[in-house]
């Protein structure tokens, strides 16, 4: 294993030292515990939104803070969800008075340090609110699974509770308005070289130099099924299909279309997946209004990425026009 | 003697065992999670066997108070609100000065309990559950055998192995093991081993 | 080898097409022959700042075409400088009457193929004046070798040159503004991993697992000399020091500095060389008063990473800060 | 017959043998430059065959010209301004309907001129000049001993192949192996082989 670190143990607090130091006009690092928070505190009466979750996913969460999308956000250790009493402490730090919404990726340990968190927050007298993402559509919804992993739809999840927090809307509505995001996305990925946890030194899984994996997670998981190395454009079919379907995408409708890279893949064969992409949703007659290309939602090094398929009305559209000002996404 | 001292003994013996286990854990964590589980219980249990060194504590229940709240603030993941539950409500039941065999069983039947209203999994979900519940039975079993409170902790001790054993065939429906579907199948969960480490540390404390 | 393309043959060019369908709404693509040009034309008069050489280094230069930085960019094949027709068909077509400033990495195959195509511009009456970026310090310059290589300082170049643009100094102003950013601008960097190119199947270079190469460019060419695998620190004062004397930085200056991500490298270790790069400029009692951290000149997927340094003075801080709004950069 | 058949005849030989050669070529340039010089060349030739093929043409000088603005617009790289201008200064001074002695060592010698105008590299630098010079020299030598026009072709290619394997030990002062120093030494330049495989295609031609 080869990594820009030192001490693994030490990775997070660095990294995201780095990062507080490089956009220090809009983020500020609170360490004991770590958190993220705005520099440039929202008029009071605002919603926070906050998010977290283990570290190796960046520029999620933390390249995410800023005007109009997140107010504070909690990095865990690398693939590990934060703490309770890291991400209590961010819920105090980011509440202006309008309560939190937290947007939570379904994970057990997500689920269940954000649950304690919010009553810690709680005794505080700070209110918070949670929806979960679960657009990963490679993991069955039912009752023998944990439910749909949260994966690249949390960009989507986060931008829209931000944008809405930011026109002044009360948590109830924010909250609401993140579900209806959460609800009309949904992503699939694959794997061509899985990553390697600092700590581990080895890939959390074995690749053949010919094998691909469908339908892996963010945190190294395995993913559902192994297949020979495909063309693009069969990969791609291979994840615009479900997505699409279990949108019950039809013929007319219009969406948002976000090809994500996983860390170890460079932009020049993300937009070869986002040509096969757009043109198989197209076939459907379904037109793509809004696009994200680029690895917003990484995996460490790993080398692969995500489609993710936003079902698009005109307040969700305006939501993700709306000004968005932090060190990953801007305009 | 089952007395705070134990108690301390425990946590230390715990993080050295935790230690020995961690590549272990992360093995099994790598083939059916996401490769953290050793290192998550290792920092926690390195935490708690530094605080618990020269914190005050007068009952055993002080003592796993102490973990209680560092296994929280420390762990992260499923594993840190799962056993930061379970040694929460250990606790709050072993308030009495030396714990005689009832106390051992409700310590384990407080722990499950714990890991249960938090996590939501039954038996044969794959999960530390399978681990906890038979060593609560086997407990109680053992007590109600005559047993003393040592070979409470034996009993319990081999039946989480047993539990921890009884995971590999499963199909795992709570977690991030769940992902996998069929794939899940054969192998050990991390969480339930890691019970079993705990539990074997808490008997060589008693033994030492 | 694997990689999300269809026919590598084909790479670019379905590459080129998928980023234009994603950015429609900045650039406009061009083929037969192949370049990239903005939607929006400036005013007319207005210098046009033209950018290209081989692909595999996205977003470099495509990414940057659009308000304020780049009016258009040519990619040749994988690591392959364009062909003067596309060049010339570029500087032709982005010519607004203003002329054009041609910003060109100092490579053999650039430098030949941008003058030639210069010839061809010139004979259809557009003037073209060149700016050479020669910022890698790994290369000696010197009568010995072709001249140092340009690299990441690439974006410092092109974003000064299109801010002055954008504020309609003539060519001759837009020119001396880019040679004083090249002149201002030094770089070095180093791999974990070699880049595959596509059509060859293999690593360009071979590293052991405990190895990694100091001071390579940016196409898969070796570096300078092999070294154990060290620490993050370590290493980035091996990158940072070269930069730093070249530069002749005392005391009291300030700079830029740009921790660029080679294509395989995620953003948190990103963040690690950030905080190591940031802490020894600083100890030379050197400001960092700007920062960009990303992968914004790759090698494919190699794993890696550049540090740029740029000193800066009042206009060149100004012309950074001016509004930019492309694909890849923007504020 | 050295007329414009044999010029069409060797482009054509020469796109095969540059198919041939891409693996090799493309390796030689992964060793000490950026790994596309077979694939580069490869994409260059096929087009120019392709071109050649029907293109009206009388002399050998038309199929050169046309060679090179092929190249030009496909090669990219170094390589692609470099060969372009030698195959155009060559089409200027082959405009005979067939190329005696003399014309053959013109056409080299301007080739070597159009190089050498281009990349300003001298002898000694590990680049294709370390073939074309001794090449052309060779030429003249043997034009000079009263050899025939493929005499003088084969003088050439025997020359550019010494001249090609004397870039082995050099340091590369020119193009994209000099950013190597001394670690460029002990490789053969990639350019001077496909110059090799270039002229021996000729010959091929010529002898057909
Ligand atoms: N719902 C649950 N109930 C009980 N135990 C669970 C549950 N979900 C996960 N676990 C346990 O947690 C272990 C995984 O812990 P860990 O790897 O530290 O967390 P994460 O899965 O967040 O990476 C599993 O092996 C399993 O025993
Ligand atoms: N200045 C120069 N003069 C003559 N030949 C050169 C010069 N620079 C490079 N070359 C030749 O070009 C060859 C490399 O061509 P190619 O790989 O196609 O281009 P690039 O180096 O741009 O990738 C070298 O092997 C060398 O023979
Ligand atoms: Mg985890
Ligand atoms: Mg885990
Ligand atoms: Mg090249
Ligand atoms: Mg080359």
């Amino acid at each position: 294993m080869k990594k820009l670190l030192n001490d693994p143990a030490q990775a997070v607090d660095e990294s995201v030292e780095g990062f507080g130091l490089a956009h220090a006009d809009l983020v500020e690092v609170r360490t004991d515990p770590l958190f993220v928070v705005r520099r440039q505190r929202p008029p009071h009466g605002t919603v926070a939104v906050v998010s977290g979750g283990g570290a190796g996913h960046e520029p999620l969460h933390a390249g995410f803070v800023g005007e109009g999308m997140l107010d504070a956000a909690v990095p865990g250790a690398v693939f590990t969800s934060p703490t309770p009493d890291q991400v209590g402490a961010a819920f105090v730090a980011a509440d202006a008075g309008g309560g939190v919404l937290a947007i939570v990726k379904n994970y057990t340990g997500d689920v269940l340090n954000f649950e304690t968190a919010a009553e810690l927050a709680d005794a505080e007298g700070v209110t918070v609110r949670t929806v979960l993402v679960h657009d990963d559509v490679a993991v069955e919804d039912s009752l023998y699974t944990a439910g749909r992993r949260g994966v690249g739809g949390t960009v989507m999840v986060e931008k829209i509770a931000g944008a809405a927090a930011a026109r002044g809307d009360d948590l109830d509505a924010v909250a609401a308005l993140a579900e209806r995001a959460s609800a009309a996305v949904r992503s699939m990925g694959v794997a061509l070289h899985a990553p390697t946890v600092p700590h581990v030194g080895r890939p959390s899984f074995d690749l053949a130099d010919d094998e691909i994996e469908i339908g892996i997670g963010i945190h190294g998981e395995p993913g559902r099924h192994r297949i020979p190395m495909a063309s693009a454009d069969e990969i791609t079919k291979m994840l615009v299909e479900p997505v699409a379907d279990d949108l019950g995408l039809a013929n007319g409708e219009k969406v948002l279309l976000f090809v994500n890279g996983m860390g170890g893949t460079p932009p020049s064969e993300l937009y070869v997946v986002y040509r096969a992409a757009r043109r198989l949703l197209e076939e459907r007659g379904v037109t793509v209004e809004r696009s994200l290309v680029g690895s917003y939602v990484t995996s460490l090094e790993m080398q692969g990425c995500s489609v993710t398929v936003m079902r698009l009305d005109d307040e969700l559209t305006g939501l993700w026009d709306a000004p968005v000002h932090t060190p990953a996404l801007r305009w | 003697m089952l007395d705070v001292a134990w108690a301390r003994t425990w946590v230390q013996a715990a993080a050295v065992a935790v230690a020995d286990a961690k590549d272990e854990l992360t093995e099994l964590d790598r083939q059916i999670g996401d490769a953290d589980h050793g290192f998550n219980m290792d920092r926690g249990f390195q935490a708690a066997a530094a605080k618990v060194v020269d914190a005050p504590a007068e009952t055993v229940g002080d003592v796993l108070k102490l973990v209680a709240m560092t296994l929280m603030s420390t762990v992260g993941g499923a594993a840190g609100p799962l056993y930061g539950t379970a040694f929460l409500r250990a606790a709050k039941v072993t308030t009495a000065p030396e714990l005689g065999p009832d106390d051992v069983v409700a310590l384990l039947e407080a722990a499950l309990e714990g890991v249960v209203a938090r996590g939501k999994a039954a038996v044969g979900e794959k999960t530390m559950v399978d681990a906890w519940t038979p060593a609560a039975a086997a407990a109680a079993s053992a007590r109600d055998a005559g047993a003393d409170a040592v070979g409470v902790l034996e009993a319990a001790l081999r039946a989480a192995e047993e539990g921890a054993a009884s995971t590999v065939p499963l199909l795992a429906t709570k977690g991030r093991a769940s992902y996998l579907g069929e794939r899940s199948q054969g192998h050990l969960d991390p969480g339930a081993r890691s019970t079993v480490v705990l539990l074997a540390a808490a008997l060589e404390a008693a033994r030492a």
